[in-house]
């Protein structure tokens, strides 16, 4: 079963139950100062307070509360652990300066709601910050507000809705459908919606670029109100008609979004304001390095041309000689997304990511990135089905064509991985892609691991013609093996119950 | 590895970018910089933040506690911040069992009985509840009280803005500070959703049980929004008060102010209508062997499956900062966060008596509070509190005027833990000489 | 295999190289500012300049030094994840409130031949810290200067010798033995040998206590210089007769010294100084929860009496109303035994332990040491043997005398523990007892785990029986087996080699 | 728990201390602190510590150098700063294999064949250099540079004093600053040692090369002494000299100066000689499986074993420092270690020049320094360098006079990779105009 397995090895790993399990009446694991005001009787009338003395909650001691958090992290893969090659999600290096800079105490003890004239410094990394996004993207018009790429598009697709209505007035309600391509996020249609529009989707060429002629087919009916794309699309490919694709947009009266989360791609390359995008948002969690913290937080900078910039997000920053100030007096602006500033320790990672790489730094970050999918890609290919022709930028797609033969799937070579020591790509997305395996290596990883990667593919390849079962019961070396997440989601237990 | 892969060079990798589109010039950012600059840089700036150093008691939504040092050491784990969502639930456990303890954390304060994983932040959590509320009775209808965080409203009326939902806003009451009583009296069969924040913006605590009743009268959801999470603590918890969806912001529960963010949204409602939570959730889940573990798990609900009929657009969610929530909850503890609580509301009341009792000074409004009152001064506010915090190194509060123009001379004194007696009474003396 | 292993299970695990064998010409893990004064020609001539080009020191990036000490780090068992039995090691939990301390700016960035008059919080920490040792021993005249407990013993035993070399001159030189316990710690002697001892050993009773009459006739011989006696002693017994064994060697003429090193039996509840002893040394990183690193660092404090005092390492540190100084000024010292003031970082950490404890939580934490020693003395006396009648302290020493008719030994049951996801406890210390293994919970546990642990011993004794290979073969779920330590001494690498 | 093990009460588990020995009093320490204030008590402490705070131009065995931050994140890993030594090799891999690494680094550094796991510091390995060659050569008098660190040179008189051996100062050339000559004329057929520290305690660079020669042709053996580590990134090494031991000062690698420890002493010398090396030793081996792991070897040299009969009586030693250095030396690596070299050299070199300059400074030694050199001040050096911290926030070097009373207008400069050459300027500045 080892075979070629060289990235890992079975060793004891700590159990750990639930903190609730753990709870023993008495025990405690915090120490406050003695209240140094005379206790008074409160005001709060008996049936505002609460009555269950928190019953169900906790007791446990310090020592205790660290063995369960040290315990259950050693659970965990983690990019310090090794590469991550989960395609659209750039899982690259975190660096632990970022993390010092944003635990400065003059930024991690400062209060949203604090004047400006208390705040300048931490309002200059926002305005510097914005700069570097501009001159990155093209796009001048920038809000840092939005929490996430979800919640960027959503911005960017209700600026298009304000300009669109600003512009159109009441005929602006005949202007509903948004294009989006098949091979799109889900969250793209999500937030399509969000912002009340109702969704056609693009076809996708053999190519596995945007159809050109159904687009135009599309933009026909005088309904489009634009068009969401990701480029390089979510294959991993640069559309390279994305200046015409823009034009028959916008001649269609349309706008274009551009889906930013694979910017990783470009930075330093090429730049969406160029291409005639009109709204792009970026995931500073993945291209600008801030962690993925297990699921979050992020953060999803919209970035805008010029003309959109009015309908940004309240409050913009403003710059008057070297004061910095926030401005609310907007009136075409969509409103607030998110209470205060967005996910500001996540701006002073990025920061600090784009001035410790410097603009040469981030240019190289770019090639590197491209140049260990390029060369992922070709040690794949030939093991595994490739399903577009055209060359990779910074994630490549393949599919288990040859192996589901032996009915072997994505899902078993994914989990199989695992006992190799790697996190499994990103499986079945896009979903236009049957089996789809969609790797994206990020620079964080040397030729070295690359190559344990592409051999245990190469093995997992063999093993599904030589011993099916062995890659259909993977993983057999986790400390638990494959959930019935079926019957979990049927019955589903989603807290602890005393 | 160029030539492995028949390149020439690095040029060439981009041979799929139509040349035109490619950018021939090195980027206009600045050139890198090593630690030691970086360091020395953003040390500077920080010092250039006044309000980080100073006394202070601005609340307002978010909230100056006492973070545990072990807080930040766990989410320093290289297992934890550098793991991305747990989709692989064989290698993400870790993350996995502490979302199910932080849903079950959430529960057991809130009084629900399921939670997700968590939201961006209480905004956008208050707003999905509104989103969800409509979803859940299928009425287009949301009144909410004019007494909730005014940002909250804000991006709420965003939110909804394309929704066909319609927003209407009741007033507060004058003298009391609170708003229940009218939002009792406007629901109506058309109505969604019934919104009140308690303790309210004004710190002033709403008869949540009373709305609930007005609002299961009428056959609308009552959704209620928190910004002070500690009040918890010491307040009746909204599910035993007869909430439908409770959101609440997490940032109280060890994370620090951050000028804002990453905090935490909560998200809590009922068994019933668990298939219409925004966001993921995570479920207990056995291996053929019967081993416990965990799992994300309804997915179907989300827009990597469900796509433009999802309940909620939101991928990338807060985990790290819910981590931070957990791992203080655990923490503090029953008796800890009981304690942390009590301090708020006891050192708020010993504030508020004393400002009351300044020369000049009143408070507006009667109604009972946790740890915020709001105190009218014989002038403006926001020149008043400038002037603390430039001559006395005092943050005194937050002027309403910065959002309700009607109350120049008004604004918001929040109290906790971590102000210790002897900052109290600067403030009072400070507030009695300027 | 698994039989009764509730602790943990089988996980991967990370592989990783050496440093050197990861390497890659040209790759830097680091950058400093450039260069920001004009280059010149040094005045160093070209023979003294190093011509190697330092050939063989790595070259790798950031983040292959992050995964690699990442993936090291996880082949540990540590504090932080469960129980650490180690008899005599007091491994305890380690705050990290103390260890934020020791890293505040105006500690850790202090050079140590900083101006008195600038470093003065600085040095009120040590004369702080030193109240607290001084009330907890009894013992007066403290210095910090040692690095760890074998160093402190030699600085006490130093003492004793300038003692006596001043009260007796000439004659001092007839006194030249220091009697130490055969139960005692290796570095008791060897400290002994250092301060030109030489030294004779004491039994030990069939109760596990010092020989009186054995001592009495050690002493009659008028060589005696002192007596090294560590209490509770390494058999976790306290010494009842201590005030009368003090007693005899003071009438001998010598002088006592304690191994402070079981202090955690203590602290709180009995003072050295009230026994009758002389000098004794305290392990900070054992009694005071200082991190044990990997093997350290440490700090043992030197404690003496009021007589003893002149006789303490400079520089002594002196409290003149409310300034402190140094006082190098002190004729009679031994001299110095390390450069500077010691290992300071461990005495911030050792202070905020006292005063995070207050005076009631020291003598708690004392009590639960004890509890929890005696809680799995009875637990293991049914299946080992328990070589000692008397109830012990903080610790408690067992042999594998009934298991060792099955050809089981107390080597083989510590492997076997660790199978069960303990780490091993000391094991052949104290060398009079026959296959020791000495068991230290220490306070940091609580009883689940207790159970736990006194499970995995009965789970192993009845193996020993049933299936003596399986316990003579374990570990059987770690990343690597038993390693051939015969060989490795025989032909030792001691290094890697290009 | 008390139950379970028959007893009635607390006090009761201490009945086997004789009542008389009970302390029946609480303790007189203070009562416990919560986190919140004991922080803000040692906070306020830490601002006592001026010389913290100021650009620093102090050296003299303790330096100040650019720290990567993931050093500190390293040994922050609770698999390493919570792990004890390495008894059990099974589950200690992680510390053994950074150990071997470590002694590697070590002998490529000092061009030496084996290295031990570390000593307290570098001071106590010199002493224990000492003692070795003691035993090594059988010979019991030890010749030393009265130009080696003063506190070096006390603590190898404290060890030494008991040992039977005789220490020999030999005093250091006034032009030059150099002591080789005099050492190499002093060795005799008696010497079991020749000790001389370079660079020197003055900065001056000795002739290593030369006392080796002098030191083999009478059979004692060569102890160099290293108190700045990051010289030997510009500096022959001492193996290439010829040196039989080698001891230095690890703190230049990685690890802060709080107030003078825990730093690390290197400890490194000749294979024939690796059975007589004091302290620990990790060596490579194998499992039955012929898996590589790493396992504490040669032990029966050590205390546990050999008792008073041992090479040292060291026991707990400075692990988790030899980690950060570990760290270090890999993160900066070759090119890294040899740029900061450089720097501190040509920087140092930038301000000996300026000074020299300077109307009333003089530099007394000629001989050439790396990156700290001897400063003659128009009047009594302390005062100068006291000014300079008060007026100017300066710490301009140290005062020889702290360990010379014959020298009270000379002070000792030491400059580094982290001083700007602002920082220098404002020192020269200083200089002139105070
Ligand atoms: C292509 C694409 N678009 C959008 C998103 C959504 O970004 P976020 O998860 O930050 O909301 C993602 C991230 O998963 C993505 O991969
Ligand atoms: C009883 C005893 N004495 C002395 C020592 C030596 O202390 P250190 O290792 O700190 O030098 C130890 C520690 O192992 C010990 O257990």
């Amino acid at each position: 079963m080892t075979t070629g397995i060289t990235k890992v090895t079975s060793h004891i790993s700590p159990n750990e139950q639930l903190i609730f399990e753990r709870s023993q009446t008495g025990r405690i694991g915090y120490r406050l100062p003695a209240l140094d005001v005379d206790e008074v009787e409160l005001d709060i009338p008996a049936e505002f307070r609460r009555d269950d003395d928190l019953e169900g909650m906790p007791e446990v001691s310090e020592v205790d509360v660290i063995r369960h958090f040290i315990r259950m992290s050693t659970w965990n893969y983690s990019i310090d652990i090794g590469m991550y090659p989960l395609g659209s999600c750039t899982m690259k290096y975190n660096s632990r300066l970022n993390e010092r800079v944003a635990r400065i105490a003059g930024f991690a003890n400062l209060h949203p709601l604090t004047d400006d004239s208390d705040a300048q410094g931490a309002l200059e990394v926002i305005y510097e910050l914005q700069q570097h996004l501009a001159e990155i993207t093209g796009l001048p018009g920038i809000s840092l507000q939005p929490a996430a790429g979800a919640h960027g598009e959503m911005t960017g697709i209700m600026i298009i809705r304000a300009f669109l209505d600003t512009r159109d007035g009441a005929a602006a309600s005949h202007r509903r459908t948004m294009l989006i391509p098949d091979s799109a996020h889900g969250t793209n249609p999500a937030s399509a919606h969000l912002s009340g529009f109702s969704v056609k989707t693009i076809k996708s060429t053999s190519e596995g670029l945007t159809d050109l002629d159904h687009l135009r087919e599309l933009c026909s009916h005088g309904d489009v109100a634009g068009l969401m794309l990701t480029n390089p699309n979510t294959l991993g490919l640069f559309e390279r008609n994305i200046k015409e694709i823009c034009d028959i947009v916008h001649e269609a009266g349309g706008l274009v979004y551009m889906d930013g989360a694979n910017m990783n791609a470009l930075v330093g390359v090429s730049r969406p304001g160029d291409m005639g995008v009109d709204v792009i948002h970026l995931n500073l969690h993945k291209t600008f390095s801030t962690p993925h913290g297990g699921g979050g937080p992020g953060s999803g900078p919209c970035c805008c041309t010029k003309e959109l910039e009015r309908f940004l997000p309240v409050p913009r920053i403003v710059k008057t000689d070297s004061t910095f100030r926030l401005d609310y007096n907007q009136p075409q602006s969509i409103g607030r997304v998110k209470a205060f500033l967005g996910n500001y320790g996540m701006m002073l990672r990025a920061l600090s990511y784009t001035l410790t790489h410097g603009n040469d730094g981030l240019r190289e970050a770019t090639e590197a990135a491209v140049l260990n999918a390029r060369y992922v890609a070709a040690g794949l290919a030939e093991v595994y089905d490739k399903p577009f022709a055209g060359s990779p930028m910074h994630e490549v797609v393949f599919t288990d064509k040859r192996q589901s033969r032996k009915g072997v799937h994505t899902l078993d070579i994914a989990k199989r991985l695992i006992d190799y020591g790697f996190h499994p790509m990103t499986i079945y997305f896009p979903l236009i892609v049957q089996g789809a395996m969609l790797i994206e290596p990020t620079e964080s990883v040397g030729r070295q691991e690359l190559d344990q990667f592409v051999a245990a593919m190469k093995s997992i390849a063999s093993e599904a013609v030589e011993d099916p079962e062995l890659v259909l019961n993977a993983p057999h070396s986790t400390r638990i093996g494959r959930l019935d997440e079926a019957t979990a989601a049927r019955k589903p237990v989603l807290r602890w119950k005393p | 590895m160029l030539e492995a892969i028949g390149l020439g060079s690095a040029a060439e990798l981009f041979d799929s970018i139509p040349q035109d589109l490619r950018l021939e010039r090195p980027l206009n950012t600045p050139a890198a910089l090593s630690e030691i600059e970086l360091l020395e840089w953003f040390e500077q700036l920080g010092t250039r933040n006044a309000g980080a150093r100073r006394a202070s008691f601005m609340g307002g939504g978010a909230y100056s506690h006492y973070i545990p040092t072990i807080v930040d050491h766990i989410i320093s784990r290289s297992e934890f911040f550098t793991s991305y969502t747990p989709y692989q639930p064989e290698i993400t456990q870790g993350t996995l069992q502490a979302i199910f303890e932080f849903q079950t954390l959430v529960c057991q304060l809130t009084g629900m009985e399921v939670a997700n994983a968590s939201m961006y932040d209480g905004s956008t959590a208050l707003a999905e509840a509104v989103l969800m509320a409509e979803r859940v009775t299928r009425r287009s209808k949301a009144i909410a009280s004019s007494a909730a965080h005014p940002q909250y409203l804000e991006v709420v009326r965003t939110y909804v803005q394309h929704a066909g939902i319609h927003l209407d806003l009741v007033p507060f009451d004058e003298k009391t500070g609170q708003s229940w009583k009218a939002l009792a009296e406007a629901v109506d069969d058309s109505t969604a959703a019934l919104v009140v924040q308690s303790p309210n913006f004004f710190g002033c605590i709403e008869d949540v049980a009373a709305l609930a009743d007005a609002a299961h009268a009428k056959g609308a959801l009552l959704v209620v929004c928190i910004t002070e999470a500690m009040s918890m603590g010491l307040l009746k918890s909204p599910g035993a008060c007869g909430a439908d969806i409770v959101v609440a912001e997490g940032q109280s529960f060890g994370v620090p102010l951050s000028f804002g963010g990453p905090y935490v949204g909560l998200f809590a409602t009922r068994e019933k209508y668990a298939r219409q939570i925004p966001g993921r959730l995570v479920g207990e889940a056995y291996d053929k062997k019967g081993h416990r573990g965990f799992v994300l798990t309804l997915a179907t609900r989300e827009q990597h499956i469900r796509r433009e009929k999802a309940t909620s657009n939101i991928c990338t969610n807060e985990g790290l900062i819910a981590l931070a929530a957990t791992v203080y909850m655990e923490t503090m503890g029953r008796r800890g966060i009981q304690e942390a609580a009590h301090q708020c509301a006891q050192k708020a009341a010993y504030a508020r008596r004393a400002i009351a009792g300044l020369k000049g000074y009143s408070l507006p409004f009667t109604a009972p509070c946790f740890n915020e009152f709001v105190v009218r001064a014989p002038g403006k506010a926001a020149d008043l509190l400038s002037r603390l915090g430039k001559e006395k190194e005092i943050e005194g509060g937050i002027a309403l005027s910065k959002f309700m123009s009607d109350r120049p001379n008004d604004f918001l004194v929040c109290v906790t833990e971590v102000n210790s007696r002897a900052q109290i009474d600067a403030l009072i003396e400070g507030l009695r000489t300027i």
